[in-house]
């Protein structure tokens, strides 16, 4: 018999049994909330009960070593209990008032952060980059590390944010960070037609598979070297990487040309406006690790115009649907180009249709 | 133990206030040789500006088809230690909520099986065990999943043609905001549907998340193949006395709340907040703006929304309104969000072509059709308004009267 | 020689020979108007001149002896200048004040109503329908006749909307009256499958044209009876007669089963709100002459709720986008159905992507 | 003469208060055996819920692709009169402005040549002469074409993949906010295009109208290829004084002016009307609600929008804007708008394809590919908002600096 016997189909273990007591005295009875400093918030229950919640930044890849550190710390302050957020932030759950000062303290001493509740910028959600996989325009740690180092004043409460800002990161079109609906995302970007491995193809690929992956229609059967393999149509690809996805032997990966793009205006909350699409504000800028200035520059720019400039509330898309694009454009100083007008499926139903403008 | 990598491009992203990737990497690299080797690889990425992952193949645990993602570098010879990486997708429990007793267990767990690097969380919502070889798969698995006392049994998560992973906002345990029980319905539909989570047999994946009210602290509306959005029915609660307590400490009632509702649906004289909850769209900002003085109302549930995904292929897109309010009733076991679900799978199941997600399907096939199959009823929820071209599908129930 | 030498491309005739004197003299040079009783306004020049213009009704299908009768009226009171509206009105063009009511007894005594102008109804744009045209799929004037023999007063003035208000009518698909941005608009419909002579067919049309002709893609070519013909996929053809259109013997008119639909909330202004496409209110009702009962009450009953109903100065599509498509439904009294569901190419556009909702 | 025809249901239309086309026709059917018998065909459409009328094969006038709109009826032994019924688009004059002699003349013409019927105006804005014979054509035109003393000639309008006839607003005639000369420029352009107009060698057709202001009197943004809808540049002209007198004698001006304000630009305190011009759209809302007080501003020209039309085959369009603003100076002769038009119908009519509007060109081929061969630069003003799309053509250009 081996040491550990493998169940199946046992699904994840029940939440209750994590729960500090004070939830599972007031589980569904909260009765409001506060925000008593930068990245410290108080829940009061309608019975009294108070939770204190210290929320700090981590780069969500973890050692174990990191992780028993938090255990530490929780097991001092928190009886043991903490939480992650849905934006890999950490989350210590205290019920005792006087804990929160040695604990923040004891936290950051280690390096991490406390910030980002409320009306201030979060964490960046992001994904593996040049650490795990394979499609990657880009690392994606490494940007996320060199934009938060620049931007942390609004993390920590520093500085001042109109509202709450939410970037997000994803190394290619695949978008695992689902940046699609951030205030701000940067996108690794692919900018040059795959090259195939016309001899790899047929033992890697199903053809049928291979064609149906491409959103444009670009790839169809063709026989190269006189094996069955693909010809891409050159102009009809736009180099989303779909058909690597699929087929390894399509290789999209390109050490000088890949770059990133920066998105703005999305947002995911149905909170005054409904939830949104962000959209292209920066359309490629080179690949230059290790420290990324340019695209930290670009991204900076952002938020301090944004930061300057929108209303109270105001998220940064309807800040710009306030202002309107071309204000936007004119304000962060980046030249409006054919790359910025849509031309996929919908692209109609992005054009001005009204001679509402401004002069 | 070999000798650390020299990493002088790493070694940039070890300075800065934020914390460093890079040193957690370090961490682990003194005395794991996959970390270590993580290491240099990454700093090869990092002078070259390009991957050296491969494509992985299927590599998993048995009878699973889902849960392991396969990787493998392209420079064995040089970085031996990864020459297998695969990551895990480890189920969290619902909210990411944990004890320091199971962290440590999932970090020695992890210390003895891997590289000690993780990601907490992957995107979807799993804890990730990130680089393990093909031959740790099934210890490691068995000593996450086997029965112990007083130590939870860990599973993994979805991957592949199946559902995902489900994932939920803190919810009541946390937030005075939610309208259902986010980590019970969490919890709930990730154990009954663990057959579909663990072996792939759907066109693409499909995604579970749950939020409490209208704020979606977990993105569902934007990365959930079925997003579950608590709202109300009634009317919001209002506490006058509170009102005018936020309009005298700093928040100019009329302005800041009032004038951003989208629907302009109230009015505050400075002693009583008037609403018309007939015109009021549940979208929160004004509970948001004077969490003392409003609550959403008591007659409480869901509101059932379908399809989103990221652009590939058609184009991005946010989940659609499928059920505008649905009861999310401990006590029912979910059964009427179980039986919709059964009902989208099957149709999609049987006519969806091989990876186009279910939001893909729907405006493929039109979302009449859609639900004439599924057995509900059209209603205008479901659109921001009715067709404006005239290219109408009739059938001969026209006729009748 | 012949009586009468033709000239070719010469054009229309110059305007200028047609402005009556004060405008010539204050050309480019109005100050301000105003509305001083239905359907008569004054405009006042820099110059202190005043025009005052009398508007009046008409069928648009007139016979030259109206015509000759508005031509004496204009003699008598307008020193022989008018002209007609985008809309098909006609308006007599005056200096003196005092001929403004002896005008207007004169052309409503003929049978001509003076009103139209401001927050009014106006006249109800159209086609040719079955007076003229081989696509109809009902007629055009008469439907246009009883609709406003029903809402008259809201032309005259004797009752009150809160904004203009543009209907307008096409008898298909084709659309001839421009009628997608209307306030309202009466569309007649196929409903059935064309059916196909193949017989004349190959004779009559060109394949590819016909083919290409199919919004959906529902036609291709197919030998039938012998002949090189083409066959439709029934469960791809929405009826729209294009094919009809293009090719005489693909027979889309069907005395049984054509009809009327009715749209909402269309506009063209760019005042306020910019302009919108009208959306599906009511699918399908029979073609009912010579009254069209079930027409007529369905648009009456949309302009009676919304006059009751609607702010000041907001256009219908304004108001159900005020109050919500779920409310309009159920004030009007209309069964939402799947109909009203676009399945077109961007019908997926359309969808509600929000938890943004009435409850 | 032959009996008037029994038209029991159409009497029907004889009944009630607004004008009855059915009396129109019955005008002339006493005297004129075409109208008589289109009276009698349509009678027998009302009793059989169809239409009587036939495609019409190429009729037309010498020399002229366009014009005439062919008609047979499918009964011509029952109604011989209309066995042909063939429609005139006569041009109509800008602006639909008139003098009655002129009008006398075309009546004449139309007893002599055809049915005596007519529609003031076609949808379009031609003058449309109702059914005449095929014989009649050439005789109608000459006549109505002809130099003559003392009375203008007419000529007739388009049909077919051509341009079509242009028509424009009121506009500077005797509307207070035209801010070009649309009369002007309507009349130019289509003098200067007659070839166009009449000779169809286009994809499809291809139109223009002309309005003053946003307020878009012609419906140009709906229905038309090329929009052209006047605007300015600079501030709204203010006259305070007179704002207040709006404000004191019925119109609430904080309320329904500077509420319905799209932008919410401006504010009344009562005494001074402040609008933020940088902020203005241009609706001409306010100076509709207030025309004493308010005025467009006097850097006065157009926006040109491209590409609206009706449904079919790829649903219906709206304009979209091309050129946010441009100069309409007469002087100028309207040589940028030419220019454009020329560049557009020289790309669209070497890569349209076969009844392709110019608007699902566009579409079909991308707005920025159809500006970078049109010579135009993109602006922001082109498109509600940037693409949301990462599905990105790059060109080398992006790795210069
Ligand atoms: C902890 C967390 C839920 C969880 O289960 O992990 C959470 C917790 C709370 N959210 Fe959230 N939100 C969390 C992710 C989100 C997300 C999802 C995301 O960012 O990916 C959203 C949607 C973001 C978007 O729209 O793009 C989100 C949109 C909101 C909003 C709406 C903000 C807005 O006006 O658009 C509120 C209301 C507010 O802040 O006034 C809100 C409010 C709150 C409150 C105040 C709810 C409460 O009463 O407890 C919580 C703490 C406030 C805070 O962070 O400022 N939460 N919240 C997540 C923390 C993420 C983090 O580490 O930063
Ligand atoms: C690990 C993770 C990113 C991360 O760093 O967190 C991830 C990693 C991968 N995703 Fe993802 N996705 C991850 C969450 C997502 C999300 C976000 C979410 O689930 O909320 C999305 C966007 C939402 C969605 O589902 O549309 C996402 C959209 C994709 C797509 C595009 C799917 C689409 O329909 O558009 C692909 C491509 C595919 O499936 O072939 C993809 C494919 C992949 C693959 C398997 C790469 C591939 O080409 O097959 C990546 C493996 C990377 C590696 O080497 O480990 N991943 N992927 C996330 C899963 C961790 C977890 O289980 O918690
Ligand atoms: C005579 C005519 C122009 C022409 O060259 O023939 C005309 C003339 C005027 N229009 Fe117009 N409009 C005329 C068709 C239009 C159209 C086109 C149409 O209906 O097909 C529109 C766009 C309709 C739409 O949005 O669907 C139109 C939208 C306006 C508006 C904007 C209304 C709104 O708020 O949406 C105004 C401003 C107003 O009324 O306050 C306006 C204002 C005016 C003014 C007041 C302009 C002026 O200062 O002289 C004129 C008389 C007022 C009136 O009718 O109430 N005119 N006007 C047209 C009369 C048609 C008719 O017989 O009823
Ligand atoms: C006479 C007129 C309707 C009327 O009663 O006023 C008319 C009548 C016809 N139109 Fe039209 N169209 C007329 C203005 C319009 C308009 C409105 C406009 O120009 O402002 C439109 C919508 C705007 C547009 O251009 O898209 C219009 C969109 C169509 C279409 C659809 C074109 C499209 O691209 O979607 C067709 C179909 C076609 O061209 O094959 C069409 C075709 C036709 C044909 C020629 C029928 C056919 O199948 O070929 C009709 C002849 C009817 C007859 O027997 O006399 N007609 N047609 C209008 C022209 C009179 C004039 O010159 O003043
Ligand atoms: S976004 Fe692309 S490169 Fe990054 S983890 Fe996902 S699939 Fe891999
Ligand atoms: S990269 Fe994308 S667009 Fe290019 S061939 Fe591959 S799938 Fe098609
Ligand atoms: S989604 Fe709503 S209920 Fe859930 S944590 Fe956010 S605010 Fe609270
Ligand atoms: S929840 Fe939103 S829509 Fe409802 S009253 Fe509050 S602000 Fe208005
Ligand atoms: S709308 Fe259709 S039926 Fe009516 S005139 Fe135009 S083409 Fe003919
Ligand atoms: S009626 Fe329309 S949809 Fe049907 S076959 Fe003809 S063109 Fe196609
Ligand atoms: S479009 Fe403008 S300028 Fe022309 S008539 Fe209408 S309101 Fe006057
Ligand atoms: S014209 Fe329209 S946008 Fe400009 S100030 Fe007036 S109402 Fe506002």
């Amino acid at each position: 018999m081996p040491e550990f016997e493998r169940q199946t189909d046992i699904g994840p273990p029940h939440y209750e049994q994590f729960l500090p007591e004070v939830i599972k005295k007031n589980y569904g009875k909260w009765d409001y909330h506060e925000i008593i400093k930068p990245g410290v918030m108080v829940h009061v229950a309608e019975s009294g009960d108070k939770l204190y919640t210290v929320r700090c930044a981590s780069p969500r890849l973890l050692a174990i070593t990191s992780i028993r550190k938090f255990c530490d710390i929780a097991d001092t302050y928190c009886d043991g209990h903490l939480r992650w957020t849905s934006r890999n932030n950490v989350e210590f759950l205290l019920t005792d008032e006087k804990n929160i000062d040695p604990l923040i303290k004891e936290i950051e001493d280690y390096g991490f952060p406390v910030g980002g509740l409320g009306a201030k910028l979060s964490n960046i959600v992001h994904t593996q980059g040049w650490v795990h996989c394979h499609s990657a325009a880009s690392d994606a740690s490494g940007v996320v590390k060199c934009v938060m180092d620049e931007l942390m004043p609004y993390f920590t409460g520093e500085k001042d944010l109109p509202a709450k800002m939410r970037v997000a990161y994803a190394c290619c079109l695949n978008m695992c960070g689902a940046v699609h609906c951030s205030d701000i995302a940067i996108l690794g970007v692919h900018t040059r037609v795959p090259v195939i491995e016309h001899q790899d193809l047929p033992k890697m690929c199903e053809l049928p598979n291979l064609i149906a992956s491409c959103p444009t229609g670009a790839i169809r059967p063709a026989t190269v070297e006189g094996v069955q393999s693909i010809e891409i149509i050159e102009e009809q690809c736009m180099y989303c990487g779909n058909c690597f996805t699929v087929c390894p032997a399509v290789k999209i990966n390109n050490s000088e040309t890949d770059g990133l793009s920066i998105w703005v205006g999305g947002k995911v909350s149905n909170s005054r406006v409904a939830p949104k699409f962000s959209k292209l504000a920066v359309p490629y800028l080179p690949n230059n690790p290790p420290r990324w200035p340019e695209t930290v520059a670009a991204v900076k720019n952002i938020v301090e115009t944004y930061a300057a400039n929108a209303r109270k509330h105001e998220r940064i898309g309807e800040w710009i649907d306030r202002i309107g694009w071309p204000k936007f454009f004119e304000l962060i100083g980046q030249d409006f180009t054919k790359y910025h007008i849509d031309d996929f499926t919908h692209a109609g139903e992005t054009y001005t249709r009204t001679a509402q403008l401004r002069h | 133990m070999t000798e650390q990598r020299k990493t002088p491009l790493l070694d940039e992203l070890e300075k800065g206030p934020w914390p460093s990737f890079v040193k957690e990497i370090k961490k682990e690299a003194g005395h794991n040789p996959m970390a270590n080797d993580v290491l240099g690889i990454l700093e090869r990425s990092y002078e070259e500006h390009i991957s050296h992952w491969k494509h992985g193949g299927i590599v998993g645990v048995m009878s699973y088809g889902g849960g392991v993602i396969g990787r493998y570098c392209d420079l064995p010879e040089e970085f031996p230690n990864v020459k297998e990486f695969h990551t895990y997708r480890v189920n969290q429990p619902s909210g990411w909520f944990y004890n320091t007793k199971a962290l440590r267990f999932l970090c020695d767990v992890w210390e003895k099986h891997g590289s000690g690097l993780t990601n907490m969380h992957g995107s979807t919502g799993d804890i990730v065990f990130l680089g393990g070889s093909t031959e740790s798969l099934e210890p490691c698995f068995a000593e996450l999943s086997c029965e112990k006392e007083d130590m939870p049994a860990f599973d993994l998560g979805g991957s592949g043609s199946n559902m995902r992973t489900p994932s939920c906002c803190v919810g009541p345990a946390r937030c005075e905001w939610s309208c259902y029980d986010t980590l019970d319905a969490c919890y709930n539909i990730t154990q009954s549907f663990q057959d579909e989570l663990h072996r792939p047999f759907f066109p693409y994946k499909y995604k579970f998340k749950f939020a409490g009210c209208p704020n979606d602290c977990v993105a569902s509306i934007a990365r959930a193949d079925c997003s579950v959005i608590g709202t109300w029915q009634d009317d919001i609660q209002v506490d006058n006395a509170k009102v005018a307590e936020y309009d005298t400490n700093g928040t100019d009632v009329q302005t800041e709340v009032c004038g951003l509702c989208p629907t302009k649906c109230m009015a505050w004289d400075g002693k009583t907040l008037d609403i018309d909850n007939s015109n009021c769209v549940r979208c929160m900002h004004c509970i948001n703006l004077m969490p003392k003085a409003l609550k959403p109302g008591k007659d409480r549930g869901a509101t059932i929304l379908i399809g989103s995904k990221a652009p590939i292929i058609g184009g991005a897109l946010l989940s659609s309104v499928f059920v505008p309010f649905l009861e999310m009733d401990p006590e029912s076991d979910y059964e009427d969000l179980k039986e919709l679900t059964e009902a989208i799978w099957d149709l999609w199941g049987e006519h969806g072509k091989n990876r186009e997600r279910v939001g893909e399907f729907i405006q493929r096939v039109g979302l009449s059709n859609f639900l004439e199959e599924i057995g509900l009823d059209p209603v205008p929820e479901m659109v921001m308004h009715p067709r404006t071209n005239p290219y109408i599908f009739f059938d001969d129930e026209i006729f009748e009267d």
